[in-house]
């Protein structure tokens, strides 16, 4: 039964403590490695250690004479599964035939090759083992720039020049505005490959009933539906006859929000024997196999008045893609060319993509995708040119933010940002930090020699993915509410939560159109079995598309109550508020719990009224939101080793309205977090034979709790006009705001040295290169 | 993640253990620390496992004819929170203190991270700085060499097949002396790019003794001897600790990867070198 | 990985050259060369076990004499490939007199790959040239004795 | 769920002359098995005990996602081997709450919001009950360190920091 006390506290806005956190907290949650079947098979993947190799021979025979293995299938058996799925287009794209096991040539080190199928996974791994592959190995090409160059090895032996596109944008007219430039900085800005590393790596469960001819797939995936229409093509199961189920998710940052050849491969497999069958991903298969995020190399040309005002700006981006397209591959340079003029009201600019195959595991989206890549180059080149007009970085900023009165404001990429008032989150960072006695300090550090350094970054995203024409696979967003007939509601929703709380921020937003208790609302999402189609979590566009669709929902619940609630106090005139409908003359009531449950009983009907109570929305944004915001870091270096201690660190974030501060404050943690990763430790290296050096958690180095510094978090509130929440989203900012705040504030605090530029990531060992050159200079 | 089949054995004793390691094929287990992810990454396969993490007379650390007698199968943590450690050989509880994390240092053991000889553990640099011993037990007994000895390559000891190491012996160092260890953490693995351990004596406000061993920075650890040499007999001020800790990587062929060149770990040897000099004066007495 | 080195042999710059091309001393001296059958002209086959205290890996290797400069430089290819990984060392040796006998200059490349290359990234510059140290100071025994 | 039929194979039924008997009491309960020696310790509590909490994030044991206590020590359990700890006392994250009650850092955790996607989060309480035990008024850096060996990659740590602090108030209280 309901709770029968109704609610009158407001719950949105409010610090509520997570809904999902008890199961997480006792260990009670389940992933996809807690689940078990009966008579359950476990699948080894045999991998390319290769970067680039023809196979001349596989032999099996020793794997499979090891008792226990069940089967051994290899990409002649599985050359008909439809290949692995890319969903974005460019004109002219090539695309590569990507199978779910290679055929008879390997692109990149951990390529699949073979699968041993046992009935434990030690055996499983110990036949892999026994799996001969006999290889010739190839030239391989890792380095962008370097598979341009002519003579380079060709990734794909069909297309020599490495070139998967090309594509072009321009707003306004660069020629004119590089005519009337009274100042052009130029530089080279490398944003580097990174590996997601959700602490979670992939894992598939798949279930076949024959009787049925139902194939059910558990997966930590992001994109739930997404993953069963497409798996479902490359299976030739019918749609309605695959279920997806995302379970616990460990995170996923952008690396779930894909379709990998293993859900396939498991599927297969598990109709193929007839039994369930479970892969889990090894932390080195993470590394190697799941897509890795950014990898541009970009070369940008920007120009100014002597003023300062900004008149536009050119950008060759080259794209690391690696050997295939994964879901969204090609897709994410582009977002980098939408958000090229991050928060500034310049109108012209030229930006040219080119697309490069690697022998690397494909490049896709990883949290900010293309959009902290954008961020980092703009708000470099800003600073660039601050230091070549010997202005301050703040002020130039603020001279050439969009004006408030400007919104909605029309880029020169052809994107409407919604609402905002840019120099807000500025100005109370700078306040914050108290900048122009921090500037003295500064004076005063540098007087003693020491290298002290304040760096600023004003970033602007492309959030809430979005409109439909403007996304690969559609942007709109799903909800479902029931109530049921004790009263109590069901939220099903098609975004598809993996930490980020929406079970119980979509609460606080049921809880309070409906006016009852959050204990009396589930969340539930991740089935396709039980959850309409969606689309899913990724893109900051949970809340503000996800939510909005449930908010929707539930205003059409709120109409259909009130109709039942007329009728039951026989008024034309009556008010739902706090779960209770109410007469306006009479001040008779009646509660939400008599409603649900004379709309199931259905004795009687309000005219043009269907029984139940359950409204379904699907909810088409017409924009994207643009959150904004501005983070200061504050830092010194260590002059004899190089070494970056962050003295201070705020961010100031403009998400618009804040459904549960406390969760957001952790999405900013979190993204800073990965944003100082970048900036400070993490890199995936690639040797010149395509080896991924950095293969494991022992050289690919994930900020720990002492590597990161205390986080001021302040916010100014925009809310967006896009959708009714005035939500923005806020799952990529920090991410977006770090990268530059603190390269900045590095290359400020070296600039006594005429340090202009620094690369990703700033390991000391670089600083201390530049810090030696610099005092010989 | 899954090792290969091995065989186990729980020995009781040390003489027990000895003779299961007699025929050679068999390997040491004490914390696992090392060995198991070598093992889990099937980049070790050893037939046979000894594990000597129960063998009740190797963990112990006592006071004995002034020296300091350490149980191979003592824990990081046990080191780093002896009493009698911390007042007597403090060098040592401050570098165990400073080895992988708090979980690593419950189970890791000194005699396992000896026997291993990683190039960039921690424990090398304090051990030569210390002057130890290692004890090392075999079927014909036990026989001693300095840990300087011990230790002979990347990954290699004197360790014969069959042997194992019984203890580790430091002195009691004299309550006036400095000690520090200093070390520049791989940021991903957590191992020393740089490791300096120091122990100093002043007397009469000059430097009587100096150790320095250094780690992670060569194929093994090493005394600093031109560094020791520069300190002895000068005094203690900031610049003998600036001059002394530019040689302490004179002709070293250093190191690389990801995280520091060989150049870079020269040169993080001599600033750190430096300072573990400067805190050792100051704690000097 | 470039590695290069310079190492000494007690014996004169023309034995020095022959020695290092001779099949029996190489399988003598080369770290874990359990045997080495010549397949061709300056070319032969090998099992290797590789030791590095717990580290162990079994490879079939194959050596390659090639470029020959009659006792001054000769390239030679060693590569080897196992379920731990595979490795090619391909390096150009030059040897000049000195003092005591002859200095080998050793300029090459290290190319590694599977597991040893992507977890073993902060061992592999001390384990290279710990590898080649030992084969030359083997190598330096065997000829002295 | 054949659970029994799983237990049979993970054990190793084909290496019957190589399995080793094993006692331990997890979380209060006994348990017997035969095991093959390279059994993971944490495959053992996942696999064979079904205690799920405890998970597997890395191949390296530098994670420790999988972080128990045995014996009172927090150990990572990917990096021992189930024969190891053959007559132990291990408590996981399931073991920690008594009679329903959450044991303070856990509601700590939850009150502060510790935990995101929550996979490295029985493995962070475990270090984080240890560390507190151990130093029960630790200072933001003392937590920082306590915690270096459990990577997360959602909070920034700081959440989790907060979540230690409020847990030793309310244990010093």
């Amino acid at each position: 039964m309901a709770t029968t006390t109704t609610k009158t506290e407001t719950l949105v806005g409010k610090r509520i403590r997570r809904r999902e956190d008890p199961r997480l907290i006792t260990g009670t949650a389940t992933y996809v490695d807690d689940i078990q079947l009966p008579g359950m098979n476990h699948a080894c993947i045999v991998r390319s250690p290769h970067a680039a190799a023809r196979i001349k021979g596989i032999d099996a025979k020793a794997a499979l004479e090891l008792p226990g293995v069940v089967a051994v299938f290899t990409g002649a058996d599985t050359k008909d599964v439809g290949p692995v799925p890319c969903g974005a287009s460019l004109p002219g794209l090539r695309v590569p035939h990507h199978y779910i096991l290679a055929i008879d040539r390997v692109y990149f080190v951990g390529h699949p090759v073979a699968v041993v199928v046992a009935s434990d996974r030690y055996i499983a791994r110990d036949a892999a083992d026994l799996i001969e592959v006999d290889y010739e190995p190839l030239p391989a090409v890792a380095d962008p720039e370097k598979a341009l160059a002519p003579g380079a090895p060709a990734v794909h032996p069909e297309w020599p020049d490495n070139i998967a596109f090309t594509y072009q944008q321009k707003g306004g007219d660069t020629d004119e505005a590089f005519k009337n430039a009274e100042v052009i900085v130029k530089e080279r800005i490398v944003s580097q490959r990174l590996i997601p590393a959700a602490m979670e790596g992939r894992g598939v469960v798949a279930d076949w009933k024959s009787g049925d001819k139902a194939l059910t797939i558990w997966t930590s995936t992001q994109i739930p539906h997404l993953v069963r229409t497409l798996v479902a093509l490359m299976l030739g199961v019918p749609e309605h006859h695959l279920r997806i189920i995302a379970p616990e998710v460990g995170g996923g940052f952008g690396s779930k929000l894909n379709v990998y050849a293993e859900e396939a491969l498991m599927g297969f497999i598990a109709m193929r024997l007839a039994k369930p069958v479970k892969w889990i991903e090894s932390r080195r298969e993470n590394f190697t196999c799941t897509i890795h995020g950014r990898g541009h190399v970009d070369y940008l040309e920007l120009a100014a008045k002597r003023d300062g005002t900004i008149l536009g700006m050119k950008m060759k981006l080259i794209q690391d893609l690696g050997s295939y397209h994964q879901l969204l591959t090609p897709a994410i340079p582009t977002l980098s060319v939408l958000m090229m003029p991050g928060l500034y009201k310049f109108q012209n600019i030229h930006a040219e993509i080119v697309g490069v195959f690697t022998n690397c595991v494909p490049t896709d989206a990883y949290r900010g995708a293309g959009r902290p890549e954008a961020t980092h180059v703009i708000e470099r080149m800003v600073d660039i040119l601050a230091a070549e007009l010997k202005m301050d970085p703040a002020e130039l900023r603020l001279l050439n933010f969009v004006d408030n009165e400007s919104f909605p404001f029309a880029t020169a990429t052809g994107l409407t940002y919604d609402s905002g008032d840019y120099a807000a989150p500025l100005k109370k960072a700078l306040d914050i930090v108290e900048y122009h006695h921090l500037r003295e300090q500064q004076k005063e550090a540098r007087a003693a020699g020491r290298l002290f350094g304040i760096g600023m970054s004003t970033y602007g995203e492309i959030c809430a993915m979005g409109p439909s024409p403007a996304t690969p696979a559609g942007g709109w967003e799903s909800a479902t509410v029931k109530i049921e007939p004790t009263g109590t509601v069901t939220v099903m929703t098609g975004v598809s939560p993996h930490g980020q709380g929406e079970e119980t921020t979509f609460a606080q937003i049921a809880a309070d159109e409906l006016g009852v208790p959050i204990d009396d609302i589930v969340v539930q999402h991740g089935d396709t079995a039980i959850v309409q189609y969606g689309i899913g979590t990724f893109g900051s566009r949970a809340t503000a598309v996800g939510g909005t669709a449930l908010y929707f929902a539930l205003q059409d619940l709120k109409k259909k109550i009130k109709l039942f609630g007329a009728m039951l106090l026989q008024s034309e005139d009556v008010t739902f508020a706090d779960g209770v409908c109410t007469c306006n003359k009479s001040g008779k009531t009646v509660t939400l719990q008599q409603i649900a449950g004379a709309s199931y009983r259905a004795m009687t009907l309000p005219t043009n009224t269907e029984p139940g109570m359950v409204a379904t929305r699907f909810w088409e944004p017409p924009n994207f939101t643009f959150p904004f915001g501005a983070h200061i870091a504050v830092t010194e270096v260590d002059r004899e080793t190089g070494d970056i201690e962050i003295k201070r660190y705020v961010a100031v974030d403009d998400c618009g309205n804040i459904i549960n501060p406390l969760i957001v404050a952790g999405q900013i943690h979190g993204g800073v977090a990965q944003g100082l990763g970048q900036a400070l430790f993490e890199r995936a290296v690639y040797d010149d034979d395509g080896q991924l050096v950095s293969g494991e958690f022992m050289d690919y180095a994930v900020p720990r709790a002492h590597m990161m510094p205390w986080i001021e978090t302040e916010h100014t509130i925009t809310p967006s006009p896009v959708n009714p929440l005035g939500v923005k989203g806020v799952g990529e900012a920090g991410t977006i705001g770090a990268s530059p705040a603190i390269v900045n504030s590095v290359v400020d605090a070296l600039s006594p040295l005429g340090v202009r530029h620094i690369d990703m990531p700033m390991i000391p060992e670089t600083i201390w290169n530049l810090i030696r050159k610099g005092a010989h200079a | 993640m899954i090792t290969h089949n091995f065989d186990y054995k729980r020995p009781a004793t040390l003489q027990e253990a000895l003779g299961l390691l007699s025929d050679g094929s068999s390997k040491v287990l004490a914390g696992g620390m090392s060995l198991i992810p070598l093992m889990k990454l099937r980049l070790a396969a050893p037939e046979c496992l000894v594990d000597i993490g129960r063998i009740a007379d190797l963990n112990y650390i006592r006071e004995e004819n002034g020296a300091i007698h350490l149980g191979a199968t003592v824990t990081h943590y046990q080191l780093e929170n002896s009493p009698l450690l911390r007042s007597k050989c403090p060098l040592l509880s401050e570098t165990a203190a400073h080895i992988g994390d708090p979980m690593v240092r419950n189970r890791g053991t000194l005699g396992g991270s000896v026997a291993h000889a990683d190039p960039a553990s921690d424990y090398p640099a304090s051990l030569l700085a210390l002057e130890a011993d290692v004890v090392i037990a075999g079927a014909s007994g036990d026989r001693t060499v300095t840990f300087a000895d011990f230790i002979v390559e990347t990954f290699t000891t004197v360790l014969e097949p069959g042997e194992i190491v019984r203890e580790i012996v430091v002195p009691v160092e004299h309550s006036s002396a400095g000690y520090c260890y200093e070390k520049v953490v791989q940021p991903a693995s957590g191992f020393a790019i740089v490791g300096i351990a120091l122990r100093i004596r002043k007397e009469a406000g000059r430097i009587a003794e100096a150790h320095i061993g250094v780690t992670g920075l060569a194929s093994k650890a090493f005394r600093a001897v031109a560094a020791e040499q520069a300190l002895m007999n000068g005094s203690a001020d900031p610049a003998a600790a600036k001059n002394a800790g530019a040689l302490i990587a004179d002709g070293v062929d250093a190191n690389s990867d990801l995280y520091a060149s060989p150049e870079y770990r020269n040169h993080l040897a001599r600033i750190h070198g430096a300072r573990a000099i400067a805190i050792a004066l100051s704690r000097a007495q | 990985m470039k590695i290069a080195g310079t190492h000494s042999l007690p014996v004169p710059q023309q034995r020095a050259y022959e020695v290092l091309q001779d099949p029996v001393i190489l399988a003598r001296c080369m770290p874990g060369c359990d045997r080495l059958e010549k397949v061709g002209e300056d070319s032969y086959e090998m099992k290797m076990k590789m030791l590095i205290a717990s580290i162990s890996g079994l490879f079939d290797g194959k050596v390659r004499i090639a470029d020959k400069t009659p006792f001054t430089s000769f390239r030679l290819i060693v590569e080897g490939t196992g379920k731990i990984g595979f490795l090619k060392g391909d390096g150009l040796l030059t040897l000049t007199p000195n003092e005591g006998g002859t200095e080998v200059r050793f300029d090459g490349d290290v190319h590694v790959g599977g597991t040893i290359a992507s977890v073993g990234q902060r061992l592999m510059d001390t384990t290279s040239k710990m590898m080649i140290k030992r084969f030359f100071d083997k190598l330096a025994s065997e000829v002295s004795s | 769920m054949d659970s029994e039929n799983s237990r049979e194979r993970i054990c190793g039924i084909f290496n019957p002359g190589m399995k080793h008997s094993i006692h331990l009491k997890i979380n209060g309960q006994r348990y017997s098995h035969d095991v093959e020696p390279r059994l993971l310790l944490i495959h053992y509590l996942r696999e064979i005990a079904e205690l799920k909490g405890p998970h597997i994030g890395c191949e390296t044991s530098i994670c420790g996602a999988c972080t128990v206590l045995v014996d009172g020590q927090a150990v990572k359990s990917c990096a021992m081997f189930a024969v190891q700890a053959d007559g132990c006392e291990v408590t996981t994250i399931e073991g920690l709450a008594t009679n329903g009650t959450l044991h303070p850092v856990q509601e700590a955790f939850w009150n502060e919001h510790g935990a995101q996607c929550g996979y490295c989060t029985p493995g962070m309480i475990i270090a984080a009950k240890q560390l507190l035990d151990r130093n029960p008024h630790p200072n933001e850096d003392e937590i920082r360190h306590g915690l270096e060996g459990n990577l997360c990659r959602c909070t920034g740590y700081q959440h989790i920091v907060n979540a230690v602090k409020a847990a030793a108030e309310k244990m010093g209280a």
